[in-house]
């Protein structure tokens, strides 16, 4: 036991903070770290530059282009991005579908599909929550009809991130209405472009459309567009939504913000006075600090589980609201430290100089969803009832 | 001890409610923000004025029907359930106890009478650019000769600045003592700049150059005493209408979770989410009777300055609880923009930074209590 | 409106406080102020003198023998009793049993069980809960079965308060077995000396004997103990569990308890500093003072909707938890303010002269009853989320 | 990052768990305290230093087997769960790691090897009546001539005094260093009264009057840095016994809710009570992260004060929390003195406070922020 990084870490985390700082584009740190919004471009170009050093697939093996690193390398990769002010490369392609195609795609699947990731070729998106089956993942009712070798799809699908940005998405939808909840569902793929798809924005109250609605109305697409066995859709879905929580922490995130959180907290104010001299605001700064330590630690401590080949189950829960919990209280915190000066998302600021503070108001709109996406922490405190407690 | 209305201040209270019901609505309020060039209908605003709403704060010898803070308060609490949007707080509270405090007969017959009919509108321009939660760190100073005042400088967060007819204009006189002009918008040498506050309200940024107010823009000599007032009203005000608004979600949350069918059954039959809606139930029958606590104490406010930063610490803290609370148990519907829920979330985080948020309130009481030996709230 | 003391309420204050300066006996307020623990006698000789004065039905009646005062008149004295360090007159007979007998008794219990409360010949202890039977009263199997002109008790009460002090008890026993919970439940009276009965001490981990295990085994009471109609028994104790919520908040003695803290937290410590001057620890202070304030205005809110005749539900739920986290937390904050000299109860303590700090940890760990008993403050959500919002 | 056992370690730990298993239980514990004349059964203690536990901390050199800190910290756990009351830490990392640290030849050979076997027992004679959670605030100061010490005050809170054969006394020299010196408890001029702690444990009270210590008793010139370690280490071991008493103690909660009924149901099927019994597991795994990241700490704890400080806060608010939970979902039988849980509850009480509290040590964290402009376990 030593709880300490070994040379080969700190070594390996140098090579990737140097690589971020050589290769990505100020004008990209710039807005990343001034909390503006990106647009497709910005994601898209910085995925490409991960993908010409062969990081696109960065939790990927070799044997299918990636670059083979273990857990924690994984784990010391993100929160370097993170940190450095890389935009964020979405999941939905390379961390969630990626793993599952190569667990139960087939090799034309495979073969298709996962260079395109890769490449930012293709932009993927969720199709998993509906407007009445929200944590209640499994209630869905999207169905998929099979007409020769064809799949029709007529539903509505709800919360769907950057749907708008996506030429793909990965849906489940029920291929068999008359068994059990779980056990009529199948896990497709489909262009988004395909007749049929309407995708309407929907734009939350931090005034930023990023969520959308998509329609199907009789949407067609090929059978081999099936992902595993037919009606097996749900176990598909479960390894992925284990794997989405480990990686809903975000503590790479969460520390950048606490060094934002520091840096404002230590500005001198009007009167010459810092926030942080004031020792009940630098209590719930310690508060936090100590909070993301044990974050932290118990998350190297759940990965060097999973590199010695362990299972991690209901724990990832725990990582998930914990993670989200404390991100939330840091997006309260920095918008006490900037209060009374709040407007309205959109609106000018007084100091158009200045878009920060604005944008850490919208932030701390947009961080409710923390706690409700990818299943709600009241979900996964049942999770892990039932799970770790045999509640 | 009295927790009683009286009959006319039901009476009143009933009709106010009544016409919100009937004429107001969160639809309503986008399509005021959407529409309006100041996001304020001024006829309806003189129908106010009939009502009995906009001159209740003030004598009759000044053209008023009151002052009966008690009933304004009561109003101030239906504004907050109804997401009303309006300078009700800023005209006929916060002008208002200045105009009655601090000016003189020809001051007050010029807009006492107007504010309360609906006629005139006159708000408070205080803030300033970094002031930070305490109201008497009044920067903005005037340099004068006895004619007057000529300024330079900013003041910020003026809700419903630009549907005034008059600012009154808070000032460091050279002596360091706070002073109060009333200042007409279009004055030469003032430029004011519209933005939107995080609930919406639409706000002004003011900068004086070289500003020149004549010396009859003055109200009384210090404003000091009369500021204390009416920011001991403004806050009772703020506290009534987060009450207000509070309730209203809370109910909201609650019919929510009736309806709202997850794993087979109503969210509301889930034990930890009943829990819940009781924790958010008790926060705000706690705070109602502390805002009418507040209400009592800005109607003689001396040596309750105290009492009053923790109310305000109370109410704001609830104010986080119970809009996050919403949120998270209504789930991502909750978020969406056209959901009233984010609607009433911006409003409460509004609410709960003016005047002072529950970290500057309890620091207030918590200084207090070290600098006086523990004796706080209580002895 | 009017949220301030009129006059004639600041005069009545002023007449209690003045009746416990002058007859409060001193060495019995030093005893209360210095957390020591008090014995029967201590209790019964201050029940006598405020009986001398009138006030031991402080909340009966003019009829009954009682002063006849308002709500918020009773509120007033039953704080300034706290506050003054007068010991508790425990509810059990005149606020629990009397008001009840006011109810359903008949006219002989009345005549003859009401003068020997006030002048406290009667010291009753309460026959509620039992092993099985906690928050979940209802679920009771203490039997009493009728023969002849008489109930047969057998079963076993747990938790009962100075059921070694006391030579009464009321309890609710099963008299018949083959309805559902509540209904065939009864509301009887008896001697603790009828043969039959076993008072077995429970010490609690504050090192003190307070609470009794009491076991019946083939008790004979009359049928004339009987309180109200036969098998309707829960329905008296439905009135009286309410009146045991208001009284459960016990405000005045939260205000004692702070007033001692703020004592504790002003005296310098051996480098001459003070705890209150450390701004963490005053806000702390602050939190709890804003708290009490809200649950002192709550409560006169609904004494005064109590005195206008209203009635008052869920909201004495809200009253009995919030005061009982209150004055936990208080409980805590002292022994926080004492820590790290903590000693076990009934050691020696490191300074004799000062027993102080030993009972305030005794009192944290004894205040743990507090959400626990009179209905747990988890049932307590529970009444208020079905009697208030329907759930 | 290494968060496995080495076999070695595992074994050890294995045999220890077993022992504890098959020879020790919280009736033994009462047993213990009523019956044994310090609360110590040396043959116990000494079958103790043959498993190895007492000496898993010395050098070999030493007549010891390690030193295995990681080793120790995990009997430290195991001691936490099973709620073994015993002079370990006492003897065994603090007075070893001092007389590791600061011992001369002869000290340490008269010394450590009877520790590591269990013949002797060393415990630290530190705390000082009204130091507070500073252990750095020693005033009791020496009055020397070279040939020693004279010594005239008193020292609290001795964990396991009477069952010591030698102190270590901690002192002030004349220049304000601090020093540590052997002291014979049957020294003249000492007096000592005996009380038990929160959680039973015996304690002494320990006063000097005239107390004269030869030069030779004196461990080494400063002791700064030698406590600095020794408090590090004994942080540490503080953490992971709490760890172990948390364990378990939500194990028994969360049995208990499996077999109480009330209202018809297992309390366990309770969602709300489910909701806090996640709540609680997850506590304690995210203190047992921050515990095993102490011990590594407490193996090098240069540069390490500040996290041992979080550490250490986080670990004693859950303490609080845990046996908060504990009691309350255990309802009345959870405190009675003959539940187990009421024992848990006053160890964790006794554990929160040990070496500073949340309160304490979440001040030190917030100090340190304010005076390095918000470095802080993070920068």
């Amino acid at each position: 036991m030593k709880l300490s990084w070994s040379q080969d870490e700190t070594d390996f985390r140098q090579e990737v903070r140097e690589f971020i700082a050589t290769h990505l584009p100020r004008v990209l740190r710039d807005k990343v770290y001034a909390h503006q919004e990106l647009g497709r471009k910005d994601f898209v170009s910085w995925a490409r530059i991960l993908n010409d050093r062969g990081w696109m697939g960065w939790n990927w093996p070799v044997e299918f282009g990636g670059p083979g690193w273990s857990p924690i390398q994984t784990h010391i990769f993100e929160e370097e991005m993170w940190i450095g002010g890389a935009p964020e490369v979405f999941a939905f392609g390379p961390k969630m579908l990626a793993p599952l195609l190569m667990q139960f795609g087939t090799n034309e699947q495979r073969d298709y599909l996962l260079p395109r990731i890769r490449s930012a070729e293709d932009w993927w998106c969720q199709g998993y929550s509906e407007p009445n089956a929200g944590s209640d993942l499994a209630s869905l009712r999207t169905a998929a009809v099979i007409d020769g070798d064809q799949f029709v799809i007529n539903g509505q699908k709800a919360w769907t991130t950057y749907g708008h940005y996506a030429n793909k998405m990965f849906l489940l939808a029920r291929t068999d209405p008359d068994v059990p909840k779980q056990k009529g569902i199948s896990f497709i793929l489909l262009d988004m472009e395909t007749p049929g798809i309407t995708v309407r924005p929907v734009v939350l109250m931090d005034g930023v459309h990023e969520v959308n609605e998509v329609f199907f109305d009789d949407v067609r697409v090929p059978l081999s567009n099936l992902v595993g066995e037919l009606n097996k859709g749900w176990t598909c879905a479960k390894a992925l939504l284990a794997d989405e929580r480990i990686n809903a922490g975000k503590l790479g995130r969460t520390k950048r913000e606490l060094r934002l959180l520091k840096r404002i907290a230590n500005r001198p104010g009007r009167n010459g006075q810092r926030l942080i001299n004031d020792l009940r605001y630098a209590e719930r700064v310690a508060r936090i600090e100590v909070d993301i330590l044990a974050l932290e630690y118990m998350t190297l401590r759940l990965l060097s589980d999973l590199s010695a080949g362990k299972v991690v189950g209901a724990e990832a829960s725990l990582l998930k609201w914990r993670g989200t919990e404390i991100a939330q209280a840091i997006s309260l915190m920095l918008v006490d430290a900037i209060a009374p000066d709040l407007h309205a998302p959109g609106s000018t600021a007084t100091n158009p100089a200045d878009p920060l503070p604005q944008a850490l108001v919208r932030q701390y709109l947009n961080w409710r969803k923390l706690a409700i996406y990818g299943g709600s922490n009241e979900v996964q405190h049942n999770i892990v009832a039932k799970a770790a407690l045999g509640l | 001890m009295d927790f009683d209305l009286g009959d006319e201040q039901r009476m009143l209270l009933d009709s106010a409610r009544a016409y919100l019901q009937r004429e107001y609505s969160v639809p309503t309020r986008r399509r005021q923000f959407a529409a309006a060039e100041n996001g304020l209908d001024r006829k309806q605003w003189g129908a106010l004025g009939e009502l009995g709403w906009l001159g209740i704060t003030i004598a009759e010898a000044d053209g008023g029907f009151g002052p009966d803070l008690v009933c304004a308060m009561g109003i101030a609490e239906l504004i907050g359930e109804h997401l009303f949007a309006s300078p009700y707080v800023q005209s006929s509270l916060e002008a208002a106890t200045l105009l009655a405090e601090l000016g003189n007969t020809v001051q007050r017959g010029r807009w006492l009478p107007a504010v309360a009919s609906g006629e005139a509108i006159v708000v408070l321009a205080h803030f300033e650019p970094g002031m930070g939660h305490d109201w008497r760190d009044v920067q903005l100073a005037l340099h004068s000769d006895n004619d007057g005042a000529i300024l330079t400088g900013r003041k910020t967060n003026v809700a419903w600045g630009a549907s005034a007819d008059c600012w009154i204009v808070t000032l460091r006189d050279p002596d360091g003592a706070l002073s109060a002009w009333l200042v007409d918008p279009l004055t030469p040498g003032i430029f004011a700049e519209r933005y939107a506050g995080i609930d919406g309200t639409p706000m002004l940024h003011i900068s004086f150059e070289n500003t020149v107010l004549p010396a009859s823009a003055r109200l009384g000599r210090s404003a000091t005493a009369a500021l204390e007032k009416t920011m001991a009203v403004s806050m009772a005000a703020t506290c009534m209408e987060a009450i207000g608004a509070m309730t209203k979600l809370q109910q909201m949350t609650l019919e929510y979770v009736k309806i709202r069918h997850q794993f087979g059954a109503p969210l509301g039959s889930f034990q930890a989410i009943q829990h819940r809606l009781v924790d958010m139930f008790a926060k705000v029958e706690l705070c109602r009777s502390l805002g009418w606590l507040a209400t009592s104490h800005a109607e003689a406010p001396a040596g309750q300055e105290l009492a009053l930063s923790g109310i305000k610490a109370q109410i704001s803290d609830s104010c986080r609880l119970i809009r996050e609370e919403a949120i998270q148990l209504h789930g991502g519907i909750g978020m969406t923009d056209e959901n009233d829920t984010s609607l009433y979330f911006r409003r409460l985080l509004a609410l709960e930074k003016h005047l002072g948020d529950q970290h500057y309130h309890f620091g207030v009481l918590a200084g207090a209590l070290a600098a006086n030996d523990g004796a706080g709230l209580y002895d």
